[in-house]
């Protein structure tokens, strides 16, 4: 067996002597343990019910604890008060008894109960102490050291099925958006209004001015900037139409030669009502 | 000797951790139910040697006698100290799997801080079981085959003391442990 | 047999490295000038074996014999369903062919994984197919026999026509699909 087996030392009980049990509460898991462990203490035999030898340990280390002042957590106080009321139910002098037949019932009910329970507990600490002893892996025996390994391919094949090629087309098909929504394209053509507004600055401008009255082709209104033939006739009808609306309004004079002839524009001097 | 028999040996030998007659049958392309004989000859070629054919919760593994430990203390590996209350936990749920953490503390008369079982299930020793069937569905606690592994199981069948427990009336004399396949054979009684 | 042989069994299967005669001799408390009988022993004990006692270098193991080997890889067949993505990937390119990629996304709605075209690729279904005379000169891609012949088809003539799919409640009749989808132009025109 190898020289260490931490586990076997880590079940041995913390508390070895009556003096440090006196002093500890930390090793124990609780107090049913803390029971377990007075019983192994006084040799009291669990099997046989000698539970209020054990209620009588239990609230003598307790009461030890407290007067030591020893912090104690609220679940060893509540065993020790129920072991004391278990004590005296289990005390009551014969006459008592009799009137009280049910709680006597009820205490040596409960007596057994705890009996069992220390004696489960008991039972699966001894076994897990020898499932610890036990020759373990890794301690007593090996698995080889250096294995080759194992290795696994794997050779994957897809299955075809027409269905559900078709049902995923589908599916798809519905979900899909449409691949082109159709979006006209926006093109920046002069407004009517912004024609209007340059003729207007325009006649404020050569008003009364020498040479304001001079007649000018509608396309010398036209901004330069505009090459491109689809917007520089935007701006020519823009220009035309606004012309139209001065001209109505008296603002302006419009003449044309002939047809197809440059459309002259210019400045009236003054309204002629 | 059998060809099968050596590959069974080479298989074996090679492997990181043990294998299931199932994997043992396909890497070896034998069928499943033909392997067990081929594995009690192999075992047999072990029979006085250093090194023995093991099985643990229904997998094989070729292993060091536990004789030799005294020889191979340079293998050991550093074995983490689990802590007592750790211990008893790993007791009451190999006893008593599956468990769901209220019964195992009320086994134990004690709250279990979940360190406990963190530790047990980073050292590979209990995993989750299915959920118990009733009122907030606890989750239940099982033993791995690691833990077999580890403790030298057969199976869950093998654990000490199952028959002091069934006489106290602490498991029914007709409970089933789970998680424990039917033994492959009778081949390799401990 | 020695127990001595036994004990350097133990230590050589236990070890994860080849060990040295020096080192043997320690571990197993024996003289290195008396090693080397034992060891001879233990080669003949695997002399029939799996498994082979090997030097190296002055450096002594057992390991599994290369005979083996191939028994140590298993290749295993799989046979897995498609993705739905690689299925609307495929069903796509079957309808719509020759298609580039960024058709592909574009009729689907997403983004299509390179993953999806490779393993379609892989799995011998689809083809490149010749570049697109357009900016960036983009790859097309193609449906193979293979791919006829995997989903039953005779030719890509027998896929169902859109219209049979609407007939047969596969696209609802409000879909966006034009409808003879063998012609790639009208679903990209402009």
């Amino acid at each position: 067996m190898s020289p260490s087996i931490p586990f076997e030392e880590d079940v041995k009980p913390a508390m070895a002597t009556e003096h440090v049990l006196n002093v500890h509460l930390d090793g124990f898991e609780g107090p049913i343990d803390l029971l377990l462990h007075l019983a192994r203490e006084h040799k009291i035999d669990l099997a046989q019910l000698s539970i209020l030898e054990l209620a009588r340990q239990y609230i003598k280390f307790i009461d030890e604890a407290v007067n030591l002042k020893l912090e104690i957590a609220a679940d060893y106080l509540v065993m020790a008060a129920w072991l004391a009321f278990l004590k005296s139910r289990l005390l009551l002098p014969q006459a008592e008894q009799a009137l009280d037949g049910e709680e006597e019932d009820d205490a040596h009910a409960m007596a057994q109960a705890l009996a069992k329970q220390l004696l489960h507990l008991e039972t699966l600490q001894g076994l897990t102490m020898r499932l610890m002893a036990r020759p373990k892996l890794g301690v007593d025996k090996f698995h080889r050291g250096a294995p080759e390994g194992l290795k696994r391919y794997k050779n994957i094949h897809y299955i075809g099925n027409l269905y559900d090629l078709l049902r995923a087309y589908g599916d798809m098909a519905q979900r899909r958006q449409p691949v082109k929504i159709y979006k006209p394209i926006a093109h920046k053509l002069m407004a009517v209004e912004d024609a209007k507004n340059r003729l207007v600055t325009w006649i404020a401008r050569v008003l009364g001015k020498p040479r304001g009255d001079v007649w000018l082709p509608l396309d010398a209104f036209l901004p330069v900037s505009s090459n491109d033939g689809l917007s520089r006739r935007g701006q020519r009808v823009a220009f035309f139409t606004a012309g139209l609306e001065l001209a109505k309004q008296g603002a302006i004079d419009l003449k044309q030669d002939k047809a197809f002839a440059p459309l002259m524009m210019r400045a009236r001097k003054e309204e002629r009502a | 000797m059998s060809d099968i028999v050596l590959v069974l040996e080479a298989i074996l030998f090679a492997s990181k951790e043990p294998l299931s007659v199932k994997e043992l049958a396909l890497r070896a392309a034998v069928e499943e139910q033909d392997i067990e004989p081929y594995l009690r000859e192999l075992a047999s070629l072990y029979e006085e040697r250093a090194v023995e054919l093991v099985e643990r919760d229904g997998r094989y593994a070729l292993q060091t006698r536990s004789e030799y430990a005294s020889f191979l203390s340079h293998e050991q590996e550093e074995s983490r100290d689990l802590s007592r209350a750790a211990l008893e936990v790993l007791g009451v749920i190999a006893y008593h799997q599956p468990i769901t953490r209220a019964e195992i503390e009320a086994i134990r008369g004690v709250g279990t801080s979940k360190g406990s079982l963190d530790m047990l299930m980073e050292q590979g020793w209990i995993k989750p079981g299915s959920r118990r069937d009733e009122l907030g569905r606890p989750g239940t606690w099982l033993t791995t085959s690691e833990f077999c592994d580890a403790f030298g199981l057969e199976s869950l069948k093998d654990l000490p003391g199952l028959d002091e427990l069934r006489d106290g009336g602490f498991i029914a004399a007709n409970d089933t442990l789970p998680n424990s396949p039917q033994k492959q054979s009778e081949l390799f009684e401990n």
